[in-house]
């Protein structure tokens, strides 16, 4: 039973465990090697980028087929910064949320009276339509990009600290304190609200909840996450450009979010490894098992979507929904 | 004057197209509450299957029936295997709104990539079943042909069969009921599961419909379609997913401000163009032309 | 229990649904410490006069007067500030939280700390605050012992308590309760009488409910709603010998009990 | 043995066993009143009885036949209909349209139309308002039309969840008296669950009094009115 | 910074392992997917008749479906987990911009072989040290095209069509180079290409009277561009850009002969079906004893010619090759190199651009590109300011049963 002083205890494990939690992932990245550490970057970035969809449609309850256009939107604020004011890098960051979440107001006060599949359509049109603009605009680099530097490792970390090692650092770090925020941001009185206007909005608005204030609210978080995500993303691969903002990397972030089960921050590490690591996985599988030519190419796009339909079917409440079941059989 | 004229045409025959895509959305839609985004692999699935007739046959006419059954075949498959179980568990909660986007999302992953495995991503091509070459009047030759002809009409047809169905028929009643409250009407005798089963053939077939249709003016390949399913999906959003006639007009608002603006604005804003579009009407309509009432509170 | 201030004070309020009038020129007072029925025929327009007051409907004509003060037909979101708390037909609780979670999230308008704190994980006391709120409600209708079951797996008078203490904890001057004792049983609604006469002490009730017994015990006044027309008001003893009542709601049976 | 036969009939939620034990019978063409007070398990026996719900284990027989594996699709085929508590309408339809479901599978299309008819006679504010969306009526004005739906599909045995539930005290009578009508027009077996006890008893030929899922009594429905230890513990008044 | 520039990765005493990242599915796939087969096929004629220096060649394939991200993470497992010798053929300038700059394939110094993209940038050697290109600039194909245009069609209204992205943007700047003028221009977002866009296209050209238009943009939009022309009755002279102009693929896509002959082409390649070229005529052999007969196009041209050159570059790395070994091999000896194109081979000592020049012709009523005169007359250039020249480069002879023995 959860005592009187439940939230206050929660926030002191918080307090503890997430430094730990950067410490461990300090070592880890020591002891393995430059692949891992690559992916772990690139676990990091999704883990952000899958927080901003719990937070958009597991709590207040929005979908978004539109996530990666609100990347990209961050992404490109943050090389447009580090090139026209040259800003430090860790700028760029706050540029990018900035950017992206203002974005995001505005998209969110349209988008905050549709619902379902409404809004789906919308942010589906936007993740098409958005990443295009780049080739309209020179400035924007076009189809080439930007290159985005985060520069190298500065140089008391040692000649054998990888470039890997230090995008690895930034971007675990970001996620680190993304996650801790975001557990703060969700079990205060925002995620409260958020969660009863999503099963109830009517309800919502009678307990003096501004239901449009608070869903614009939740939109602008939830791009301001995107657009660091965009950020991080773009700093893997050192360079903005549309096509690293596809329409299917917003289903991948969804995807992800439904894997860690939608509504738990916890869960976001989950989807992220999992969507780092199919890609390897079912390659791998697909090598493995061989075939003619067609077969093969096509063996990991289907081996990922079955994974993703019997994850569905089977487990549509995330990991945790299981752990649950689990725990109260075994009571 | 004549260059107004034939953008609209251009738009007209463009629209007709997004249109019977977003008909196939819209039929899934009102008989299980489900954005099928699985409906592009399907249309593709069957086309490919058309396309095998037709390569045997030299038939157009032989592979177009062929493929709607196929089309409604494997819609009707896909609920049974998928889409059933997924209504049991996923219908409630946070859940409930995104599980069936991603499962259809992965069934399209899934039959791309079985298409691919059969029949590879070469581009692939069948015969026209009628001209392509624009009605001729003097000299002037419109950007209308017989087989934009061919597509306006059957968009129409398609458009007021199912909404007869749909409005008219016990199986149409049955079909909504079915999609909002399935215990309800298991209780009013309704077979909920067959009904259910014959709206995602319903979909499947006119899918197949829009695949048929569209490939001689382009090409076919596992990806064909895509771009189809998303201009479809925003036309049905336009039109406002509840209504058959609002998907037809949603595709042709698209068609045809598409088309002014490449004309008249610059030619390479296709993308945004839907985007702006979209805004604009959901701005005005949030739940699209012809979208369902407003309902009450408490 | 006359007062010359009143609380809140509806003058003719119309509503129309299109061609349909779902309220026609209603005007209808309450008073601090009254108990106010609000009956009539099923679709006589008494949830409707709700939703004007509570901003759910929009409203063809009339005005609002509330501690004897003129407003405009509030937005649903500006009720609490208004001290009026309402429950709704049915149960309206939130499904996937606790119960605890339920009663706080009446206590919105209490909340404090803003998006930097609430972040930053700063806003203990206020959380704090809002828990004591809520469980002080929770005591009111007996239900503190349940706080931290989630409302789905409540018993269906449980959650009708539940909805109470939700619109208790924002400490209402103005309590408006849709149908409280809709589907209980005899010892429930027993209970939810003496809980209702228990809450007039400390703020105005405006009742809505189709059970006798619980109107002709608790109410002081009545008013008779029928196609969205006033056709009686009065003491209880009044309006349940009002033929036209009788005629339109009541039946001749049904006064017995 | 024709009639509705109840033995030993168990029904639980996960740990819970919300009916226990539970036998019972009612004849053919007669009126049975199932009381009891809020969580005695009447609305789970109702959804198992129109096959909504499986059984743990007993047997349910309906005029000699068992139902206990039936699908409700079938069994309102035959003749069996449930209004359930309160949420029977679908809201996104009209009032015409959830009529008209409730003869969509009938063949008999004249009788349909005249048991339509009725039904909007029964409930005149339902032919008010034959195009609104079920969604836009008052609590009560639902409750009417999922009963009117009801009595379209022309049941053999209907199964009735709290129908007085949300409405006017006259409408109650009217009801209970139409469902009395019915029953002795149309040879009509009825189980009534109810909140509303003694409005229930008083029209019922047989009472059957459960509480926490177990079968508390049972006996003609006068014989239960008059009984002084049920009137206090069960019956409320 | 400690890489170790004279790694041996992926090389042992009997086998040399290469890796590619290409799209295999996805929008991009067609055309493509076919390459890595062909490379294959050809290598495993290498393998059978000893491979290189006894070592047989593999060549691990990911797929990268035309994404920067997934091409950096797939040549990041090619590099750090399959631990390749070399990338070869890599595709997609947005993708090889984000591939070089974060996986950092100077500085690992991975050799990265026989780009096949026209994006100039990869020209600098000092930025992309380990980097060769093989194909012409785009910028050079709309320079040597304008030089075409004003040659041949003299006071025509000339029309282009052109992706709306950097492809396009090249080509804008080589037809600026060679000044020409364009009496109207019509671009088209990438992916927006149908039958439907292209009836804009086309009624923009009509309406503007061009006589002669310039398709530079990929085969989907050509197809679709030349097959709605002849739908609305539009004629004119087209002249197809090198991306766009493979007639294998334009049949495929459903543009008939009658509407593809006459058009006008532009290569460095011979056409594939011309079986009078002896390069090939043995690559077709390969093809079908090692490539199950598959359609013998520009790709399986493109990557088996890829595959010899490649060959012919570990053979010049010496018996003990070494990352470094190989890039230096590729400076000194490359521009001999045998290989089936027909413009010259530029490589040298900081100059790491392979072909610089392109021929034209025109297609014939079978959907060959027949060079125009007769013979072929390739024009050479830079993606400067630099002078566009006839060529007088006579490519090697084909090796001795198509096997390298440089
Ligand atoms: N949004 C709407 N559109 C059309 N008609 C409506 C709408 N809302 C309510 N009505 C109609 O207005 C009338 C009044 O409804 P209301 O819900 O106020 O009744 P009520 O008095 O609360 O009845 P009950 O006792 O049955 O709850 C009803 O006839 C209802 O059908
Ligand atoms: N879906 C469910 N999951 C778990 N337990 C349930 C569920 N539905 C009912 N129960 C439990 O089963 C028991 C019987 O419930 P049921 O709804 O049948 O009672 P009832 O007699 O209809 O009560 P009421 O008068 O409140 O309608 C109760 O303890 C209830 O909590
Ligand atoms: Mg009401
Ligand atoms: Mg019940």
């Amino acid at each position: 039973m959860r005592n009187f002083l439940g939230h206050s205890s929660r926030r002191l494990k918080a307090a503890i465990a997430f430094p730990l939690i950067g410490l461990a992932l300090f070592l880890l990245s020591n002891r393995v090697d430059e692949l891992r550490v690559y992916q772990g970057a690139n676990v990091a970035v999704f883990v952000v980028a899958i927080i901003s969809i719990i937070l958009l449609t597991g709590y207040s309850g929005q979908i978004s087929l539109g996530h990666g256009a609100l990347m990209a939107v961050g992404a490109y604020a943050a090389v447009l910064s580090q090139i026209y004011w040259h800003l430090p890098v860790i700028l760029t960051f706050f540029v990018a949320v900035l950017a992206a979440a203002g974005f995001g107001a505005i998209l969110g006060s349209a988008a905050g009276r549709l619902t379902g599949p409404y809004l789906a359509g919308t942010t589906l049109a936007l993740a098409v339509g958005l990443p295009s603009l780049a080739n309209q605009f020179g400035f924007l680099g076009g189809e080439q990009g930007l290159n985005y530097d985060v520069g190298l490792p500065p140089a008391w970390l040692g000649a054998d600290f990888t470039q890997y090692k230090w995008f690895f650092w930034i971007s675990g770090l970001a996620a680190l304190i993304i996650t801790w925020l975001s557990f703060n941001l969700l079990g205060s009185h925002y995620g409260r609200n958020w969660r009863a206007l999503r099963s109830n909005p009517t309800a919502a608005a009678l307990m003096g909840i501004h239901v449009g204030r608070s869903k614009v609210l939740a939109f602008t978080v939830s791009s301001g996450l995107a657009g660091l995500a965009g950020a991080l993303l773009a700093m893997t691969i050192s360079l903005v450009t549309p096509s690293a903002f596809p329409t299917s990397l917003s289903f991948s972030i969804v995807t992800g979010a439904v894997l860690a089960g939608v509504t738990l921050l916890t869960g976001s590490i989950v989807g992220a490894v999992v969507l780092v690591a199919i890609p390897e996985i079912t390659g791998a599988l697909a090598t493995h098992l061989g075939g003619s030519e067609k077969v093969t190419s096509n063996l990991p796009g289907l081996l990922t979507s079955v994974l993703l339909i019997v994850a569905v079917l089977l487990f549509p409440n995330g990991p945790q929904a299981i752990m649950k079941r689990t725990r109260k059989s075994s009571q | 004057m004549e260059r107004l004229f034939n953008t609209i045409l251009i738009g007209v025959s463009g629209g007709s197209i997004y249109s019977l895509m977003a008909l196939a959305l819209v039929l899934v839609w009102r008989s299980t509450r489900v954005v099928n985004f699985a409906q592009a692999g399907q249309a593709i699935l069957s086309t490919y299957i058309g396309y095998e007739v037709i390569t045997h046959t030299d038939n157009y006419w032989l592979a177009f029936p062929i493929a709607l059954v196929a089309g409604a075949l494997t819609g009707a498959l896909i609920d049974i295997l998928m889409v059933r179980t997924l209504m049991k568990r996923a219908h409630s909660g946070p859940v409930a709104g995104i599980a069936p986007v991603i499962a259809t999302l992965g069934l399209l992953g899934l039959i791309r990539a079985i298409v691919g495995m059969i029949w590879g991503g070469d581009l692939r091509q069948f015969k026209l079943p009628v001209s392509n070459h624009g009605f001729t009047f003097g000299h002037n030759t419109i950007p209308f042909a017989p087989i934009n002809l061919l597509i306006v009409v059957t968009t129409v047809v398609v458009m007021l069969i199912f909404s007869v169905i749909f409005q008219r028929t016990n199986l149409g009643l049955s079909l909504r009921a079915s999609a909002y409250q399935p215990e309800i009407a298991r209780l009013a005798g309704i077979r909920v599961d067959l009904t259910r089963t014959i709206g995602w053939a319903f979909a499947g077939a006119a899918g197949a419909v829009a695949g048929m249709l569209v490939t001689p003016t382009n090409y076919l390949s596992p990806n064909s379609l895509d771009l189809l399913l998303v201009s479809g999906f925003v036309a049905a959003v336009i039109g406002g997913l509840e209504s058959l006639v609002g998907a037809a007009v949603g595709g042709l608002i698209l068609g045809i401000s598409l088309a002014l603006v490449l004309e008249y604005i610059s030619s390479s804003l296709a993308f945004p163009v839907a985007f702006v579009v979209l805004i604009a009407v959901l701005l005005v309509k949030p739940s699209g032309l012809i979208g369902a009432k407003r309902t009450r509170h408490a | 229990m006359e007062s010359n201030s009143t609380l809140l004070s509806i003058q003719n309020l119309s509503v129309n649904f299109g061609g349909l009038k779902a309220l026609s020129h209603v005007s209808l007072d309450l008073h601090p410490g009254e108990v106010v029925g609000l009956i009539g025929p099923n679709g006589a327009g008494k949830t409707t006069l709700f939703n004007a007051v509570s901003g759910l409907v929009d409203v063809e004509s009339g005005s609002l007067r509330v501690h004897d003060q003129d407003r405009p037909w509030p937005k649903p979101h500006d009720l609490v500030d208004l001290g009026i708390s309402r429950t709704l037909q049915g149960v309206g609780l939130f499904p996937d939280l606790t119960v605890l979670e339920n009663v706080m999230l009446g206590a919105t308008k209490f909340v404090e700390s803003g998006f930097i704190r609430a972040s930053l994980g700063f806003d203990a006391r206020d959380e704090a605050r809002l828990r004591t709120r809520a469980m002080n409600a929770l005591e009111r209708v007996y239900a503190a012992g349940i706080a931290h079951r989630p409302v789905e797996s409540l018993p269906y008078p449980t959650t009708k308590r539940v909805a109470i203490a939700r619109a208790l904890v924002s400490e209402p001057k103005i309590l408006l309760l849709d149908e409280p004792a809709g589907g209980l049983g005899a010892q429930d609604i027993d209970w939810m009488n003496g809980l209702i006469r228990n809450l007039s002490e400390n703020c105005a009730i405006l009742l809505v409910e189709h059970h006798m017994d619980v109107v002709m015990s608790v109410c002081h006044r009545l008013y008779v709603l029928n196609f969205g027309e006033v056709i009686a008001h009065g003491s209880v003893h009044e309006v349940r010998q009002n033929p036209a009542v009788i005629a339109a709601y009541l039946g001749s049976g049904a006064v017995s009990a | 043995m024709s009639g509705l036969v109840i033995s030993e009939l168990n029904i639980s939620h996960g740990a819970i066993r919300a009916v226990n034990d539970l036998s019972f019978t009612v004849k053919p063409g007669e009126l049975a009143a199932v009381i009891g007070s809020n969580g005695a398990g009447k609305t789970t026996l109702l959804r198992t009885l129109s096959g909504l719900k499986s059984a743990h284990s007993g047997s349910v027989e309906w005029n000699g036949q068992s139902i206990l594996r039936k699908k409700p699709e079938d069994l309102v085929r035959s003749g069996i209909v449930h209004v359930s508590d309160g949420k029977s309408v679908i809201p996104e339809l009209t009032v015409k349209e959830n009529l008209a479901l409730g003869g969509i599978w009938r063949k008999d299309k004249k009788d349909v139309a005249l048991a339509t008819a009725e039904a909007i006679e029964l409930f005149p504010r339902l032919g008010e308002r034959m195009q609104q969306s079920a969604d836009t009526l008052s609590g009560g004005e639902r409750q009417m039309l999922a009963i009117g739906r009801a009595l379209i599909a022309r049941p053999k045995l209907l199964l009735l969840d709290e129908p007085s539930l949300g409405l006017a005290p006259l409408v109650i009578d009217q009801i209970f008296q139409a469902i009395k009508a019915l029953r002795d027009r149309h040879n009509l077996t009825v189980v009534l669950v109810e909140q509303n006890a003694m409005g229930a008893l008083r029209i019922a030929d047989i009472g059957i009094i459960i509480n926490l899922g177990k079968l508390v009594a049972s006996g003609p429905a006068h014989e239960l009115i008059d009984n002084p230890s049920l009137r206090a513990a069960y019956l409320g008044y | 910074q400690a890489f170790n520039v004279h790694t041996t990765d992926g090389v042992t005493p009997t086998t040399i392992k290469l890796g590619i990242t290409i799209p295999l599915t996805g929008s991009a796939a067609p055309g493509y997917n076919k390459i890595p087969a062909a490379m294959i096929a050809y290598f495993n004629y290498v393998n059978d008749n000893g491979g290189v220096n006894g070592r047989k060649i593999q060549l691990v394939v990911k797929d990268d479906a035309y994404l920067p991200t997934l091409a950096v993470a797939k040549t990041n497992e090619l590099i750090l987990k399959d631990k390749v010798f070399a990338v070869i053929g890599a595709l997609g300038t947005a993708n090889h911009i984000a591939v070089s700059k974060s996986v950092n394939l100077g500085r690992r110094g991975v050799p990265d072989l026989f780009l096949n993209t026209g994006f100039s940038g990869f020209a600098d050697a000092k930025k992309y040290p380990t980097t060769f290109s093989l194909f012409p600039s785009y910028i050079m194909e709309a320079k040597i095209m304008g030089q075409y245009l004003k040659d041949k069609f003299p006071g025509k209204k000339l029309g282009l069509i052109y992706q709306a992205d950097d492809f396009g943007t090249d080509a804008l700047a080589g037809f600026k180079q060679a000044g020409t003028n364009f009496a109207v221009k019509v671009s088209y977002a990438s992916g927006s290409q149908s039958a439907q866009t292209a009836a804009g296209w086309v009624s923009k050209l009509k309406t503007a009277g061009a006589e002669v238009v310039v398709m530079f943009g990929v085969t989907t939009a050509s197809g679709a561009a030349l097959a709605t022309s002849a739908a609305l009755g539009y004629k004119a002279q087209w002249i197809l850009g090198s991306v766009g102009g493979d007639a294998t693929t334009l049949k495929a896509v459903g543009v008939p002969a009658v509407v593809l002959t006459g058009a006008i082409g532009a290569s460095f390649l011979p056409a594939p079906t011309d079986t009078s070229d002896p390069y090939v005529a043995f690559f077709q052999g390969i093809n079908t004893k090692y490539n199950g007969g598959a359609v013998f196009d520009n790709n399986v041209l493109v990557g088996m010619n890829t595959a010899m050159m490649t060959v012919q570059a570990l053979r010049a790395a010496g018996s003990n090759p070494t990352q470094k070994g190989l890039v230096a091999a590729l400076e000194s000896k490359g521009s001999t190199f045998a290989s089936a194109g027909l413009a010259p081979l530029n490589y040298a000592k900081g100059v790491h651009v392979g072909y610089n020049g392109y021929w034209f012709g025109s297609y014939n009523s079978s959907g060959e590109l027949k060079p125009v005169g007769g013979d072929y007359s390739v024009y050479t250039t830079d993606s400067g300011a630099g002078a566009i020249v006839k060529s007088t480069y006579v490519r090697p002879a084909l090796p001795a049963n198509g096997l390298p023995t440089n």
